[in-house]
């Protein structure tokens, strides 16, 4: 089992989330973060130009059986990008998942997921 | 008699003679005097009315998207700007100047930059048998038109591009607005005869009808109606609807331009049909879901409110219970029509604004404190008439209006902005910082 | 002498002879003179008051939890839209007619719907010399028996149902509120003894001791004190702070019913205390804890506030600072202590409210402007009567009504919805939507 | 002849004899007649000033950074809780009291706690013809003396120590607002010949300058400019911006200490010059960055509503137009200007409030209603002359205070404390629980 | 050592909380996070009902030795079942953990938990 | 690759981050979080102190190449400290990190990080 977790545009939530589904991947976490790459997006402030060191990101993170790694990834990629890819689209991490229990039932493993 | 008649003289001053009342001046001409306490409610009526623009604008800005809330206060406080600066320069005079062009606007000369009743003469108004300074009533009925196209923009919130907008209400507010509140404030074709208290038709109606249309032309969010989109802030809505409430006082009771009998009778039904409203609202979402939502008393609220403002100064305090409850079923009636039309009025402004002003409007004839020499068919039948009148304007005109605009300088919004949101998209901003680390 | 007694005609009408002013109805009759000055600082107030309750529920908003935010709103908008109605229905007659029921409460059919009030010779309230719309001075009353309940709902805030609490503010409106307003105002039997310029006893310790029987009857919220509950906005808090003292100038000031010295007074010394209350609590705090907190600044401009009210008209300036500093002192002991005592007064509406209500009504005793024939002693007497009174019959029926509706509908909240948040479980919302992703 | 004077005493009384009207009270001494119009709005001012307050703290507010939200709206409410006690015990008496120390500043024994003006003869203040409570014109007054200090706490917003600022305004508002005001209108030696009709120079220029000489001896936040500083809540802002644009009619309005002509001009011109402002600033940014943020519309409001502050009573609706583009031109250079300079005056109080009122003091001579006797180029210099002292004055005794009170309480923030944010380090509280789970 | 990852209802914080610390587990690090599972929970707007696509999470974070995983996770179960158990109740994920490190400190390892 | 995830005191964040930058590390993903540990830190309410169960602290995310990790943790190490280190001045955990994938490009591996 693996731990999907992927940085992305808060803009383009909806859509991957529709990806996800549409890949069967109907179990996620999400969450609001910021984060610092090479993108940049400055805000007006009284006639100036701002430039925040970190920009509001989401962070989805998804517990996947191994075979579901690559659908998931895929979807993502297919969903996430601004255009053809544009700076600032984030970025997928792939961490090895030793165990996950479902807390409902208390099932351990694959079927947990 | 002769006694009499001179203790009227004498008593008379603070409400009798003043229409004729006048005293020497320095300069040897006579000048009328003015009624310092009406002066001062119509003084405060100005500054509640006022007080309803950020109060919608709070209102507004709690039920959009976080992304969206900044665009959507803006689009209040831009009619601030916009209306206020256009007001002063040639909407009063389109509204109060004698009629022109075949009655279909005002005109007077010495409106233009209220130039003529800032000082001398015609600094004046005579408000019944007393006297304000003609500025106060000027800005008074100012706030209304600044209120009106504020209000219509609940119904394409979210998705349209801020220099359309802006382009847009000051259009609106010079083809519709000021010819309307002519037509029937400003001695135009009905005056006289639709009662019209504060403005159900001018403004609510008007409003509603356009942002009806507008919504219908420029069409629904992305993703609405199978994606939920979750109000940002009901904690602000409930600040505004409290502000919108207060301010109303200002609205209906400062309509009667006095400090009288008529001004308490519409403080206390706008005050009863606000509450009226927002009880019978919360009991239809009892019964309908066992649940009673903040959203649902706030609505109720807001549905009261425009159904008393036609109504307000002719109505009796159970008239205002009657139309409040009816107000509450109408309007949550159409909501939830909405919801099974599938059209996407992002806040309701039909379903509110539209329907309310219309059951006050219509309803008031039903409720009147003493039915005129006319008859009540008569009234009824001139309450349908304005009503339709300004459906039908209001409808056809602003259908014009938003092709227009959107066909030349752009109104509705690009689906990558109105994805991005309005605040980054638009304005370079966001509205909560501190939801992000920084 | 005769020219003398002329010329005070002359010069009266806006102050003198409207007690018996009257000019020529069209109809022949005659009928009184309605001071307009006097009238707009009436509705001004009436607005003002209006605009506590928004005040309040923010104020009592921000310091609850997050998940019950919206819920604890609804408290006080809820006692706009019931006791809104019901005062109309029967609660002005109730307070205002002539004694009935052993002067139990009172009655006035014409009060009924405030139909007989409405126009017609009842329309005209003759308040001192001076004569305003009747209506107006109903709303007036009207808005402090919205108030006082919504204050209440501070001191079981987070831990009720909303169907049962509904229903307990309408209760208690009718057989506390009416009651208690008629016998110190109304002309009942604490009428012209105990001096209660704004309601210290009718409203403040009434509601305070309310909320310590409901606080002691319903018992605290799951983990209190264990865990430590944080204010959700401290900010939306000072909001309503700052919207509180705005309409407070028009609950103590307009109570004068009237725009002239007693109303000036009256505004005067509620600017002092609610200023020397919050610096006097600040002041406390940075002596015990070093620090000055801005909940502990908010809380003194409420102490002080509550203080005055009682007796905004008669005392002076230097006793206005003397009551603000008392309140700060006896407050900041009573909320302290209850930590020790350990109830959950969620909001402390005993702790400032009823301490503060009682500090301002026994103790302007002791700083009034002039002291009445009857002597120092038996105006104490008078003061300790009434805050007795208003304990004991407050404390009484409040126990048999909360008991009642517990029993009954059911008030208290369920464990399973506490923990949920009353906003979801309760209202099916969420206050701040922008705090989750969608 | 005899006649018309008779039928002037008849219809007089509520504008011509009262400042010699008189009638019997029973005492057989006679007292002046209340114009209860008058007091009504001057009341309402006294509130809306009031109500400007909590608007500052949330405009305020807004703009700082998240971990110091309470702190910077604590500085509003502390001038309230402060001066509105020095304002009682001696401001009133040192601004307004005749003359002393050589003109420094007033004083009058009868004014310490207001005692003299509480009640009998001193507590009748002759507005022009009208007669209102003196009371009330102290309490209005006293509403500016709260927020001068409070519009300087903008400029070292995030960096100063609560106790430290408390001194700091205490001694502000003693030496350099009571004399200022002195001068100009409480009969100093400016009075008369500069025209400042609400507080250009006594107002707004004398914060603006202080707030600069803070900024820069205190010198910057830390990380400023580098590190992107972002407005923890911009929607806050706005709300406070609109409930400032609703006060200023009271503010603005209100200085006319009446309630007819001039109140309506002064009312008219500042919803003109704000809603002006507000476009101006807008266009500004769409021509410069080809977006129009929701703070630069706020800007706009302000800069316009400051800027005809001092006009307000004097100049026709074109000349409001002037000024707000003016204003806004300016106020966006200087706030531009500032990024260049690279000085931390935090929410450009200098740039903001110290600019337009400088625009506005001096380019109201450009557009005055009529020129006065002895022509534009005397006045021209006296509006530049009062633009002047008020600068040199302010500017070099707030200079001596702000080192004095930093080098024995301490002013400035300790670096560790301004990382950790004022709410906690300062206040032990966080202004928005919200964000925490818990 | 582990990385124990727990998403659970927010009504069930307290409760999980003092659970843990009953296990001995006492640091924790608690974050807000919206889920998508099987639960559904609709909000009313204006007389229709809402479905939100993502749910209010809570998301606690532990950091373990491996001797501490089995308590931890017996200690979660026991606390954020709703009843016996119920749609929503969440997820327990347990990461592999290299290396821990107090800050204060330098500590590394296992002592630094 | 490893994935670090440090939780370190609000007030610290701008510092750690120039420190990150200076060691060139200039991807980060942040959060805010609450957590408890040793730390107290009360609040004021009414007369009272209040001592949170859970004080805010912001969690910073970074994946970095093996060769990486000393500097990021050195670098953290040096800004994350109050003083010498005082109570509450954090953590750091290092995952092992399987895959990263940048999502503008679809690259893999350390070259995407
Ligand atoms: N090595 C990393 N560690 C943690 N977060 C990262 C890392 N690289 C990228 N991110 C996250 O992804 C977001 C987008 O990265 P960015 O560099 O802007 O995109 P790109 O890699 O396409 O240039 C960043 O804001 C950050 O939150
Ligand atoms: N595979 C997963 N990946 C990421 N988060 C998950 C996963 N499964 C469950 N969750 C989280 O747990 C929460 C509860 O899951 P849910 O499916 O509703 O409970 P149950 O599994 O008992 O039906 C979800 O809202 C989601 O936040
Ligand atoms: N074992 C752990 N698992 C998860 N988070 C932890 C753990 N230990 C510490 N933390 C996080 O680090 C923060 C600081 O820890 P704390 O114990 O206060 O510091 P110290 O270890 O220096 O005493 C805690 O608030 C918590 O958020």
């Amino acid at each position: 089992m693996k731990l999907i977790i992927a940085i992305i545009q808060p803009d383009k939530l909806e859509e991957v989330h529709h990806a996800l589904v549409g890949a069967e991947i109907f179990r996620i976490t999400v969450s609001r973060c910021t984060g610092h790459g090479q993108a940049e997006d400055p805000d007006l402030y009284r006639g100036q130009e701002v430039k925040p060191s970190l920009l509001p990101k989401v962070r989805i993170e998804i517990a996947v059986n191994d075979s579901f790694v690559k659908p998931t990834v895929d979807a993502i990629l297919s969903a996430a990008k601004h255009g053809g890819g544009a700076i600032g689209d984030g970025k997928i991490f792939i961490l090895p998942l030793e165990e996950c229990i479902r807390i409902r039932t208390g099932e351990r493993g694959g079927s947990a997921i | 008699m002769n006694l009499r008649k001179h203790f009227a003289a004498v008593v008379g001053p603070a409400c009798l003679l003043c229409f004729s009342a006048s005293v020497l001046a320095q300069d040897g001409v006579t000048e009328p005097v003015i009624d310092t306490g009406t002066t001062a409610w119509m003084l405060v009526s100005t500054t509640l009315v006022l007080l309803m623009v950020p109060g919608l604008a709070m209102f507004y800005g709690g039920l959009v998207r976080t992304k969206n809330v900044l665009g959507t206060m803006m689009h209040s406080f831009a009619a601030m700007a916009i209306i206020g600066v256009i007001w002063v320069v040639c909407g009063y005079a389109m509204c109060f100047g004698s009629s022109t062009l075949g009655g279909w606007c005002g005109w007077d000369s010495g409106y233009f930059l209220l130039s003529g009743i800032d000082h001398g003469p015609g600094a004046y108004y005579h408000a019944g048998d007393l006297v304000i300074p003609h500025l106060v009533f000027a800005m008074f009925q100012g706030k209304f038109a600044i209120i009106t196209p504020a209000l219509i923009a609940g119904a394409f919130a979210e998705r349209v591009r801020f220099r359309g907008y802006c382009v847009f209400i000051a259009l609106w507010s010079l083809l519709i607005y000021n010819p309307l509140c002519h037509w029937v404030w400003g001695g135009g074709f009905l005056t006289g005869e639709a009662i019209d208290f504060a403005g159900g038709t001018v403004i609510h109606i008007s409003a509603g009808v356009a942002g009806l249309v507008c919504a219908l032309y420029l069409g629904a969010r992305k993703g609405y109606p199978k994606t939920a989109m979750h109000p940002n802030n009901l904690v602000m809505t409930m600040m505004g609807a409290g502000l919108l409430w207060v301010g109303w006082f200002g609205f209906n009771a400062g309509s009667s331009v006095a400090s009288g009998i008529k001004t308490a009778q519409a403080l206390t039904v706008t005050q009863i049909a606000a509450a009226t409203g927002a009880l019978m609202w919360v009991l239809i979402e009892a019964v309908h879901h066992k649940k009673a939502t903040s959203l649902g008393l706030m609505s109720g609220i807001l549905a009261g409110l425009v159904a008393i403002t036609p109504a307000a100064g002719d109505v009796p305090p159970y008239g205002a219970i009657v139309l409040g409850v009816a107000a509450s079923l109408f309007c949550y009636g159409a909501v939830v029509a909405k919801g099974r039309l599938g059209y996407d009025d992002t806040l309701d402004v039909f379903g509110i604004h539209g329907v309310a002003g219309i059951v006050g409007a219509i309803g008031l004839a039903f409720v009147l404190r003493s039915i005129p020499e006319h008859g009540f068919a008569t009234q009824l039948w001139y309450q349908v008439k304005g009503v339709g009148v300004s459906i039908v304007y209001a409808g056809v005109v602003t259908l014009i209006l938003v092709v227009l605009v959107d066909k030349t300088i752009g109104l509705k919004l690009g689906d990558k902005d109105e994805m991005a949101g309005m605040d980054h998209a638009l304005h370079g901003e966001h509205g909560f910082g501190l939801l992000n680390l920084n």
